[in-house]
This record gives structure tokens, C-alpha cells and sequence, in this order.
């Protein structure tokens, strides 16, 4: 298989923000570890499932992912070429082979742009493409996400737009620079539960046709587990178990995945649910526990995991996971 | 790359007003009229002794003579020009200002933001008046130093509520996602940040300008604006206030009324205004 | 140390630069504008000797004559600032013009408090009331703080001149007090010391002389205090937690008073900054009323072109103004729990 | 069982400057002690409005046109506002999407429980304040936290707070509406588990209102599903999961992505919800449906019992055996 993008130790610590006051009087500076240390390999043409709670990193590891924000350490891997250092003119130029999806079709779109300039944009800026080849393009790209008739779009701003057909003004200026790797960032949680299947499909079909590779950050498993050939689950900026989709599902091996996975309502559950109970809640990501970062709720936890932090370590073919008491 | 004939045309926004706006239009409305066709309302030079001192309103001086023997009505038509003016101009300035200095601030952040917002806030702390007035009495008389005098005043007032749209504008999803398709600073500036700023300098710009007419006014009345003759509604009311003990309404009556007329006109519009955009964001 | 301490030491310690900042700002508008400010106040035509000596009165000039470098100039003026000393009056006997300034500060304090007062009597009731009701009555609030704020303070106060003064002479058409019934200096409040005294010949009088004058600034005070109540306290009834309270049945008696403290630091935030507000309405207010205050002070000195006594009324205002602000931001967090951290 | 609560042919409608929306239509829903009824629709279908409505707290433009609600042999509509204000809190709790919001920021939120308990009750401070601490317990949030504000508490913690606020003087409904909507599975699993612990214990009735089919089906005992302010269906959850009748329902279940099945196929709803200031005449699910027919596009169709079920569909004129 091809390696398309490759993440070594990555590490994203913001600082507090504090005002101006505070930090006059602040002994130590404070960083919400947002995410803390994670590798991952991610393969031509799959997908790749992101899954966590919210204020595990995951959003900010796409981010990351996309070069919108800089890694605090760790180095980034796309198509074989180191890319954690570019800046200015050659960055620009990366954003022709990843996009990036956002979660709230609402704020994603420029208020004051017609929907055929949005898509259009990204061309003129590259010089891809210009005059009548350019709105040529626009349309065609506006029918392959299916908003037809495209000239019945091309003008309109996005306020005339539901919720689902921007996500879909969204995708389409992402795949009209034709990239190679697409972050899509909880694309349907904001979208009608009616809408959210045919936009997941859409996704499925541009891949196909794009060839596209596809990292998927959500915190819904089973939409996961729809669109997902792979899964990698995070928390509280770690990545804790990742392996096929059908591997993870099946046999989950990390305490944490068990209590998300019995956790989800099913609504024709073919077992009887055996809920994996959690205590407390997900800890400050400015003080992480110390040791295995779970252990506090972990319902198998023991004397080890309070003091060293577990490493991802292959337990069946291709399973990783990150636990002291997984054999 | 682009053209900018489009942002252009689109600098004006569409504004749907309530009737309390159109009211506020018909009185500003009212005011220009006068100020424009001065020569064709006027039967006198307003700087000249025209009749007696002190005559009340009558056919031939419907509002009266001042002191002096000129006429109230000439005065008042065409002190409607000096404010206009003075008005327009220093808003014109302001908005040169502050606008493009709010949108860098705001977008570039950092140092340059922290002191140039510490010397707007300063400036915005300031009583108005009293700056104007310090800055009026250092400038001179004359319609460009007041003119610049006020227009200093009202920096900060621009500057503030753009730096601080852009801020939050810069936050926006939308520009995350500009910068993630490979636009440049300059490009995400003028396309997609600036064009969702007009409606709050539009805002700022109708809720201001009465305030830019009451302080003309008062400057007016201190006689810190224009040179005496000239009309000047402020000083005229500055001037007949002596002669209110002896029951000269007139004098008093008709520039102020004027003056809260130009002002209460703007405040409707700025009124209606700020609620049409308000609305707009709820809807969004 | 609690997080509110912590706070208002910070504070405390960042009125320092803000005071630096504003009396700086006014150094440099009044020095480094064009134009001659000797010039200005003597005229073109002046003997040289007398231009000369207002140089160095402005400390433009050192002793001999040689001119004084601005950086200088400016260094010196901060260090006199520091000392307490705000320059002397370049005409009436070369007073101190901080003496000046304490003479006339009295009068203004008594107006501004009793304006205040009528203005948030005045705006946050009504403004509540509309934010509160809705429909037709914000509706009628919201034409008021239009009509009202957009009012030209000497002209309203001309208009209550000529009817209660002129026509209706029921009130003093201007002044402080009738002479020969001020009331010993206590405080330098006419009102306070009159009651402080007992002197109640002199308490009337005051009273009717601070009527109109009061009226006159709280009304056109009140047109921006309606307003931000208006809408802070409509914000706060669209949120959340106001119709949760009513889900758990809270009367609206209570009810109102949880909204008002909600819509308190938005209106006590606004309020801080209209004290600027609050000192333009008074200069413009104390010139119509003839009121001897600090407005009345400075009008004069600008016509006479008495530079030095301006610029440190000026000083003084900035001064002030930054203390205001301190003590409003304290107040502030010590209401809002959520802004201490 | 007992009915709590009984809405008969309630409409709430909004007039906006736009036009009417017609944001609950004509909705009879009966829910009883010690059950958990769901109401599931999409944003924008009504459901808010209907928990809103039945404790007479839906927000201007919004009015209640018609209709009653009968809860403990009164009607709500009727009742004056005093009378109505000691059912809110005291026998019907309430509890929102958003628990953050839904406190007021600058109290202490022991305060805000002393003082619904007293608004309430006859008892002094010191009472309220015991049956207070004991609601938390009940809730898990340790007494310490009593003197927190809002902004202190995490999002599970907050809405912990709220259901205890709802809950302390033994209410006989329990409007939730949308109460994990923002809230990790983990957590909502865990606030789910204990609404239908104080169902059990209190004998309570819930009326659990979400755009979350899974959570409904998995959670309550019986589900109402809404669409364009109308109930479409209405039945015990067996039933609905396993053999739904409205094409709403059918297709809403098959496009939801399941977790214990690896892809297959979803079936997805064409077009997009209706505009509800201008919905389609006759059945206002008619453009999106699959098996619309002539007479769907004209004529409203009217509830109909079924095999214990509501449902609206013409599918069903003649029968079970006619449709489907």
C-alpha cells in the first residue's frame, strides 16, 4: 500500500489566554495539551475515521493535518515530503493537494459571496483556470455534488441556502482543486438527521471519482463505522486504539472504546447492550493524569497505570492499542 | 487577480428602513434641501444689515431679525450649508481613517494592535467636546480645522467597532477556510473580511454623524468653528441667548431647532439602521 | 490572595500607563499642531518682548531665550505634572491653575451628581421598562432615547430658560445661588453644606437653582442610559436561563430582579464611559445656566486664549477620566463572577 | 395506566412579519405516570414548541391558538397565570438543550435551587436548603458543589444540576428537551441512565423531546414522531423500530447509520424539509415521499388507530393489510 501522509509525534499545546492583566501576575505559563504525542499513518484512497469526544484533539489534529495551524513538535509527512516547516508561497501551493471540510456549513461560507464565486475562488487563486473554462468547470463541479441546476445556484448567496446544500457549496470548493487528501470535519453533525445519509453518500461517490483519500473526524461512531475502512480513536489528545474498521467494531480492544461503543443508543439492536460504565468525566487537558491518561475512569485500571503511560503496540494483525492490560 | 468593480457597487449595502428610519430621512432630507438650493430660498445675504435689529417674525423676515439686522431665515438656510459641510467632511476623514486602521489592527494583531489600541482607547475615553475643543482652539478657526478637529475625535468611534468586527470576522469559520484554499493576506482582507464589515461601519457611520452635528454645534456655540459672519447655527444661538431675558424667542428658537432636527434626523435613521443589521444577524 | 484582589491590584498598577498615555496625548495635540500658539493668543501684532515672555511662560523658551528642544519640553512637562503642578494662568495674576481648578470643581460635582442622578432615574427606569414590556412601549422607549440624545443641550436649557425663567418666572434663569445665601464651605456642595449648616434659606435657593440645569443634562443623559437598559435588558430576556426560571415557576417580581442584574454590567459599563459624556453635557450645560463651574471655567478661559489654564484643564480631565474608568472596571468584577478568571 | 397529561388538538402558531408558521398542528398526545414518551422530529419540526406550549411558555411572536391540555384534570390553557406558575417547577419540571444557558450566570447555583423550593413550598431557608443538598445527591453531584457557580461546572455536571432543580419536588411530568443534545455519549448515556432512574423510582412521566431516533427507540417506551408540526406516528418503541408505518418513519430509521452493522446501504430522504411558512398542501410529507400517491398531494390525511398505533397516511385508509 502507498503511504499518502504520515504524522510523527505530533504535539499541539496552545497556550492559556489570559488577559493582559493576568499574565502580568501568572508565575507559570499554562498549555492546554489539545494534542500530545500522535503518530499515524494514513494510506492512498482510504478512509480514515477520527473518533473521539469532544476536547479529545481531534478537531485541532485535522487542523494540524491541513497546515492551518503549526505543530508545537512532531513532523508531518505528506507524499513523502517533510511538510511541517512550509511557509508562505510553497504552503500555498500544498493547499492544492488537501483540503479541509468544516463542521458548521453556516459560518464556513462567506456571507457576502455568491455560491459560484466560492467555488470559483480557489481556482482563480491558484490560476487554474479563468474566463468561460473556469465557470465551465464551477458548474460541472456544482452538479457532481449535486446541486442542480447549477446556474439556478451559481449567483445565490449562501443565506438562501439550507443547511445541507452548503455543506454541499463546501465540498464542492474543496474537490474543485482537485487535491489528493480531504479533512472533512464532522461534515453532517450539523446537518438535517433526513440529509445526513445522502450527504455521506456524496462523499463516498466523490472519492471514488476523485480518487481522494479521506480523513474523517467524528464523534459518531456509527456514522464512522459507515463511511470508515479504518479507525483511530482518540482521547484527551492521544490516540488510544486504531485498526480496521471492522477489527475495531468487533473486538474493541481499548476499556475506552468498549464504554463508546455500548455507549451509543442503537436503535435495532441485534445484542442486548452490556454497557461498559465509565466514572467521572474527561479530565483538564491543561493537567492530564499522569501515566495512562484513562486510568482515572478506567474500570480494569491497576497499580501500573498510574505511574508509566502505556505506548500503542500492535495486538492482533494491524490492531493498535494503548493499554497495559490488553493481551 | 480580480476586480474590484464588483465590491464597489456593493460598498453601499441595501438597507430595508422602518418608518421611524424614513421619518429621520425625510428631516436630513429637509435640512440638505436648504442647504443645496440656499440662493433660490433666501431673499437676503445672510451676512449683511438687512433691516432693523431685533424684529420678530413678520412678512418680510419670517423668522425674525437678530441684532445686527440680518435676516434670521438667510442665516438659517444657509447655516445649513456650514454644517453640512463640516459635517460631511469630517466624517470623511474619520472613516479615512479609522476604517483601513481598524481592519490592519484587528487583522495583524500583535504589538502594533496593542498600541494602537491604547491610544484610541485613550482618545475614545476623552470627553469628546473637550478634545474637540482643545483641538479647535490649537487648530484655529475655519471650516477644514474644524472639520479635522471633529474628524479626530471620531477616529477611535470607527477604529473600535471595526477592529473589533474584524476580530471576531477573523475567528470566522469562512476565513479559516479562505486561508485553507490559498488565499493570501491581502486577498482575505479585501474578500472576505472588508465586505462583512460595511454593515457596522454603516452602522457606526449613521449612529455618529448625529454626534458629529451636536459637536459641530457646540464648538459653533464656543466659537472655536467658523469665522464670525458666517452662518453658523451654533454661534447664532450663542449669540441671541443675551437677549432671552428680554423675551427674543426667535433668536433661540429656530437654529436649535435646527440643529436637533439635523440630529434627531440622523439618530432615527442610525436607529433603524442598526436594527435592520441586527435582524440580519439573527436570520444568518 | 482571592482572584478578585489579584485583580484590582493589577488594575491599579495599569492606570499608571493609561494616565501617561492621555496626558501625553493632550501634550502633543496642543504642541505639535500646526499653527503658533503664542501667535494665537497675542496676534500677529504683538511687541516682541511680550511674545518672549509668553515662551517662557510655556516653557517653549528657557531663560536666556534659546529655544527648548520638544523631547525637553515634553520631559519637563511630565515632571511638572508630577509634582502637582498643572502650570500657571498666563493672564489672571498668574494663578496656579490647579487652584483655579479646585474652585470651580465643587459646582461642577454638585451638577454632575444631580444630573446623574436624574438621568438614570430617568433612562433605566424607562429604558427597563420597555426592554421589560416589549411591543409598543419599548417601541415609545426607543423613539425617547432617539429624541432625547439627540438633543443640543444649551438649546433645551435656552427653551427651559425662556419657559419657567421668562414666562412662567418660577425658577432663576440662571446662576448657582442667590447672592449672599452661600452657605459655608464644607464641601464646597451648596446642597450638602446648606443641610449640613441648617441653613435652609440657603438650601431653597440652591435647590431652585439647580432644577433646570439638572433637568437639562439628566434628560439628555438619560437618552443614552435608556437606551443601552433598553436593549441589555431585552438581550437578557432572550436568553436561556429566563425561561427556564419561568419553566420552574419564579413570580416575575423575582424574575425582574435577576434580568436587572443580568443587564446591570452592560448599563454600569456604559454608564463609566458616559461620565465623558457626563463632562461635555456639563461644560455645555454650566455655559447656558451660567453655572460657576468647570464649563463655565474653561469657556472663558478660551476666549481670552488663556493657553496654559487649558491645557491643564484639559490634563485634568484625562486625569480624572482614567479614575473613573479604574473604579468602574473594580466595580465590574466585583458583579460579574465569571470575569475574575 | 394513568394519563398525566392529555393534549387534544393543540395548535401553536407563530406570527412572525413573514408570514404564520405553523409550528405545532393539530397534535393530540396523551403521555402517563411512569412513562417515557418520545417525541422525535428534525429542527424545525415543532417539537420545541410543543414542550414549550404545554406549560404556556412559548415566546411572542408565538401563541397558542387552540386546543387543551389537560394535566391532573385541568386545563392549562384555561388556567390563570398564577395558578399555572405553581404546576411550573412543582408538577411539571423542565429541563433544555443547553444547561449553561439555561442557569443564570451570576447566582450561585445552590441559590437558584433554595429559591425554587421556596417560591414552592412553605418551608424556610434552612429546609430548602436540605431538600436541595438531598436532590443533588440524588443526582451525583457532591454537596461541595453547592456554592459554585455555572460557569464551574462541567457540561454533564450542569444539566445534572438542572434535572435536580426540575426534579426536587417530585413533579409528575418531566419535559426534557433535547437534555444531551450537547453532551458526549459517555455523558449522555450517563444522564439517560438516570432519567429513567427517577422514571422507575418517582413513577414519573417524561416526555423526552430530541432529533434522536437511536435514543428514543433505544431509551423510551413509547415514540412519537413529528414532522412539519404534525405527529406522523405514534406507538410503543417495539413496534415503531420493528414495523413502522408511516413512510417518514420507515425511511428516517433506514438512514440512520448503525453501529452494529459494517455499511449496509442507507436509504436517504430526498429533497429537503419543508418551508413551514408555505407548507404542501395535503400531506406535508408528499414531495419527499416515496409511495406518494394522487390523492397525498390534495387531501390532508387524518390520524388513524392502528394496531394501538397512530398513524397519519393515506396508506392506511383501509386497513393494515391495504398498506405497507
Amino acid at each position: 500500500m502507498d503511504e499518502i501522509l504520515r504524522l510523527i509525534n505530533i504535539r499541539k499545546w496552545f497556550p492559556v489566554q489570559k488577559s493582559f492583566l493576568e499574565r502580568l501576575l501568572a508565575k507559570e505559563k499554562l498549555f492546554v495539551k489539545a494534542v500530545d504525542g500522535v503518530s499515524l499513518t494514513v494510506w492512498r484512497g482510504e478512509t480514515l475515521a477520527l473518533v473521539g469526544e469532544s476536547g479529545c484533539g481531534k478537531t485541532t489534529l485535522g487542523r494540524l493535518i491541513v497546515r492551518l495551524i503549526d505543530p508545537t513538535s512532531g513532523r508531518i509527512i505528506f507524499n513523502g515530503m517533510d511538510i511541517t516547516d512550509l511557509r508562505g508561497e510553497e504552503l500555498r501551493r500544498l493547499r492544492r493537494k488537501m483540503q479541509i471540510i468544516f463542521q458548521d456549513p453556516y459560518a464556513s461560507l462567506n456571507p457576502r459571496m455568491p455560491i459560484g464565486e466560492q467555488v470559483a475562488h480557489p481556482l482563480k487563486i491558484h490560476g487554474l483556470a479563468q474566463g468561460s473554462e473556469l465557470r465551465d468547470i464551477v458548474m460541472k463541479t456544482l452538479e457532481q455534488v449535486g446541486l442542480t441546476p447549477p446556474e439556478k445556484f451559481y449567483n445565490v448567496y449562501p443565506r438562501a441556502l439550507s443547511g445541507g446544500q452548503r455543506q454541499r457549496v463546501a465540498i464542492a470548493r474543496a474537490i474543485v482543486l482537485k487535491p489528493e487528501l480531504v479533512v472533512a470535519d464532522e461534515p453532517v453533525s450539523m446537518i438535517d438527521v433526513s440529509l445526513r445519509a445522502s450527504i455521506l453518500d456524496l462523499m463516498l461517490m466523490l472519492k471514488q471519482e476523485f480518487n481522494l483519500t479521506y480523513i474523517f473526524i467524528t464523534h459518531d461512531l456509527a456514522v464512522a463505522r459507515y463511511i470508515a475502512d479504518r479507525i483511530a480513536v482518540m482521547y484527551l489528545g492521544k490516540i488510544v486504539e486504531h485498526g480496521p474498521s471492522e477489527l475495531v467494531f468487533e473486538n474493541p480492544l481499548h476499556p475506552y472504546t468498549k464504554a463508546l461503543l455500548t455507549s451509543i443508543p442503537v436503535p435495532r439492536p441485534l445484542k442486548e447492550p452490556k454497557r461498559v460504565e465509565l466514572k467521572g468525566e474527561v479530565p483538564n487537558p491543561i493537567n492530564p493524569p499522569l501515566g495512562c491518561r484513562f486510568h482515572p475512569r478506567c474500570p480494569i485500571a491497576g497499580e501500573i497505570c498510574r505511574r508509566e503511560e502505556p505506548e500503542l503496540r500492535e495486538a492482533e494483525n494491524d490492531h493498535y492499542v494503548a493499554c497495559f492490560y490488553v493481551t | 487577480m480580480y476586480t474590484f468593480r464588483p465590491i464597489l457597487m456593493k460598498l453601499v449595502p441595501k438597507v430595508k428602513l422602518s418608518t421611524l428610519g424614513w421619518v429621520g430621512v425625510g428631516m436630513v432630507t429637509f435640512v440638505v434641501f436648504l442647504a443645496i438650493f440656499a440662493p433660490l430660498l433666501t431673499p437676503y445675504d445672510p451676512t449683511r444689515t438687512v433691516g432693523p435689529g431685533f424684529q420678530p417674525p413678520c412678512w418680510e423676515h419670517p423668522l425674525g431679525t437678530n441684532k445686527i439686522g440680518q435676516d434670521m431665515w438667510s442665516r438659517i438656510v444657509y447655516g445649513a450649508r456650514t454644517i453640512i459641510i463640516v459635517v460631511l467632511l469630517s466624517t470623511a476623514i474619520s472613516m479615512l481613517i479609522g476604517v483601513p486602521l481598524g481592519l490592519i489592527s484587528g487583522y495583524v494583531g500583535g504589538l502594533l494592535d496593542r498600541i494602537l489600541s491604547m491610544i484610541m482607547d485613550a482618545i475614545y475615553a476623552f470627553p469628546s467636546l473637550i478634545l474637540a475643543i482643545a483641538m479647535a482652539a490649537a487648530l484655529g478657526p475655519g471650516i477644514i480645522n474644524t472639520a479635522i478637529a471633529i474628524a479626530i475625535v471620531y477616529v477611535p468611534t470607527y477604529f473600535r467597532m471595526v477592529r473589533g468586527q474584524t476580530l471576531s470576522i477573523k475567528e470566522q469559520l469562512y476565513v479559516e477556510a479562505a486561508r485553507a484554499i490559498g488565499a493570501n493576506h491581502m486577498t482575505i482582507l479585501v474578500r472576505y473580511i472588508f465586505p462583512n464589515v460595511i454593515s457596522i461601519i454603516t452602522v457606526v457611520f449613521t449612529l455618529s454623524v448625529a454626534d458629529v452635528v451636536l459637536t459641530e454645534a457646540a464648538l459653533s456655540f464656543f466659537g472655536l468653528s467658523v469665522p464670525a459672519p458666517t452662518p453658523d447655527w451654533g454661534f447664532d444661538l450663542k449669540a441671541g441667548h443675551p437677549y432671552l431675558l428680554s423675551g427674543y424667542w426667535w433668536l433661540i428658537t429656530f437654529p436649535g431647532l435646527m440643529i436637533m432636527i439635523l440630529a434627531v434626523g440622523f439618530t432615527f435613521i442610525g436607529e433603524s439602521v442598526a436594527e435592520y443589521f441586527q435582524a440580519m444577524e439573527v436570520r444568518t | 490572595m482571592t482572584s478578585l484582589k489579584v485583580f484590582v491590584i493589577a488594575r491599579l498598577l495599569l492606570v499608571i500607563p493609561t494616565i501617561l498615555l492621555l496626558v501625553s496625548l493632550v501634550f502633543f495635540i496642543m504642541r505639535v499642531m500646526p499653527g503658533d500658539p503664542v501667535i494665537a493668543i497675542v496676534g500677529m501684532k504683538a511687541p516682541p518682548e511680550r511674545v518672549l515672555e509668553l515662551r517662557k511662560a510655556l516653557g517653549l523658551v528657557d531663560e536666556s531665550g534659546n529655544p527648548i528642544p520638544l523631547p525637553i519640553q515634553y520631559l519637563n512637562y511630565l515632571a511638572n505634572l508630577f509634582r502637582g503642578d498643572f502650570g500657571r494662568s498666563l493672564i489672571w495674576g498668574k494663578r496656579p491653575v490647579l487652584v483655579e481648578i479646585m474652585e470651580h470643581l465643587p459646582a461642577t460635582i454638585e451638577l454632575a451628581i444631580a444630573g446623574f442622578l436624574v438621568s438614570i432615574i430617568l433612562g433605566v427606569a424607562l429604558g427597563t421598562l420597555g426592554g421589560w414590556k416589549g411591543g409598543k412601549t419599548n417601541s415609545a422607549v426607543k423613539i425617547y432615547s432617539a429624541i432625547t440624545y439627540a438633543l443640543f443641550i444649551p438649546w433645551i436649557g435656552m427653551m427651559f430658560q425662556l419657559l419657567f425663567a421668562v414666562w412662567l418666572k418660577v425658577l432663576p434663569v440662571g446662576g448657582r445661588i442667590d447672592p449672599g445665601l452661600e452657605p459655608p464651605m464644607i464641601t464646597g456642595l451648596y446642597l450638602l453644606d446648606s443641610i449640613l449648616t441648617g441653613r435652609w434659606d440657603s438650601f431653597v435657593s440652591a435647590l431652585r437653582h439647580i432644577i433646570l440645569p439638572s433637568l437639562t443634562l439628566g434628560l439628555v443623559i438619560s437618552g443614552i442610559f435608556s437606551r443601552v437598559a433598553r436593549t441589555s435588558v431585552e438581550e437578557v430576556m432572550r436568553q436561556d436561563f429566563v425561561i427556564a426560571a419561568r419553566a420552574r415557576g419564579i413570580p416575575e417580581h423575582r424574575l425582574v430582579i435577576h434580568v436587572l442584574r443580568n443587564a446591570f454590567i452592560p448599563i454600569m459599563t456604559m454608564m463609566g464611559l458616559q461620565l465623558a459624556l457626563l463632562m461635555t453635557g456639563a461644560i455645555l450645560t454650566e455655559t447656558t445656566f451660567s453655572w460657576p463651574g468647570m464649563g463655565t471655567f474653561l469657556f472663558e478661559r478660551i476666549e481670552y486664549r488663556d493657553y496654559t489654564t487649558v491645557q491643564g484643564t484639559v490634563v485634568f480631565f484625562a486625569i480624572i477620566i482614567s479614575l473613573i474608568n479604574l473604579v468602574v472596571d473594580i466595580l465590574y468584577a466585583y458583579i460579574d463572577p465569571r470575569i475574575r478568571y | 395506566m394513568e394519563e398525566i397529561l392529555k393534549m387534544r388538538n393543540l395548535k401553536a402558531y407563530y406570527f412572525t412579519r413573514e408570514g404564520v408558521i405553523r409550528a405545532v398542528d393539530n397534535v393530540s398526545l396523551s403521555i402517563s405516570r411512569g412513562e417515557l414518551l418520545g417525541l422525535v422530529g428534525e429542527s424545525g419540526s415543532g417539537k420545541s414548541s410543543l414542550g414549550l406550549s404545554i406549560v404556556r411558555l412559548i415566546p411572542p411572536p408565538g401563541r397558542i391558538v387552540d386546543g387543551e391540555i389537560i394535566f391532573r384534570k385541568m386545563d392549562l390553557l384555561k388556567l390563570p397565570e398564577k395558578e399555572l406558575r405553581n404546576i411550573r417547577g412543582k408538577h411539571i419540571g423542565m429541563i433544555f438543550q443547553d444547561p449553561l444557558t439555561s442557569l443564570d450566570p451570576l447566582r450561585k447555583i445552590g441559590d437558584q435551587l433554595i429559591e425554587t423550593i421556596i417560591v414552592h413550598t412553605r418551608v424556610n431557608k434552612e429546609e430548602a436548603k436540605e431538600i436541595a443538598l438531598r436532590a443533588l445527591e440524588r443526582v451525583g453531584i457532591a454537596p461541595d458543589r453547592f456554592d459554585d457557580y455555572p460557569h464551574q461546572l462541567s457540561g454533564g455536571m450542569r444539566q445534572r444540576v438542572m434535572i435536580a432543580m426540575a426534579t426536587m419536588l417530585n413533579p409528575d411530568l418531566l419535559i426534557a428537551d433535547e437534555p444531551t443534545t450537547a453532551l458526549d455519549v459517555i455523558v449522555q448515556s450517563r444522564i439517560m441512565d438516570l432519567l429513567s432512574d427517577l422514571k422507575r423510582s418517582m413513577k414519573m412521566a417524561i416526555l423526552l423531546i430530541t432529533h434522536d431516533l437511536a435514543l428514543v427507540i433505544e431509551r423510551s417506551d413509547r415514540v412519537a414522531v413529528m414532522y412539519a408540526g404534525e405527529l406522523c406516528e405514534v406507538g410503543s418503541s417495539e413496534k415503531v423500530s420493528q414495523e413502522p408505518l408511516h413512510p417518514y418513519t420507515q425511511l428516517l430509521l433506514e438512514s440512520i447509520p448503525n453501529v452494529e452493522k459494517p455499511r449496509t446501504k442507507l436509504i436517504y430522504i430526498p429533497g429537503s424539509p419543508p418551508d413551514m411558512m408555505n407548507p404542501p398542501a395535503g400531506c406535508r410529507f408528499w414531495p419527499r415521499c416515496p409511495k406518494v400517491m394522487n390523492m397525498c398531494k390534495s387531501i390532508p390525511p387524518r390520524p388513524l388507530e392502528l394496531d394501538g398505533r397512530m398513524v397519519r397516511c393515506h396508506l392506511y385508509n383501509g386497513g393494515l393489510e391495504s398498506g405497507g
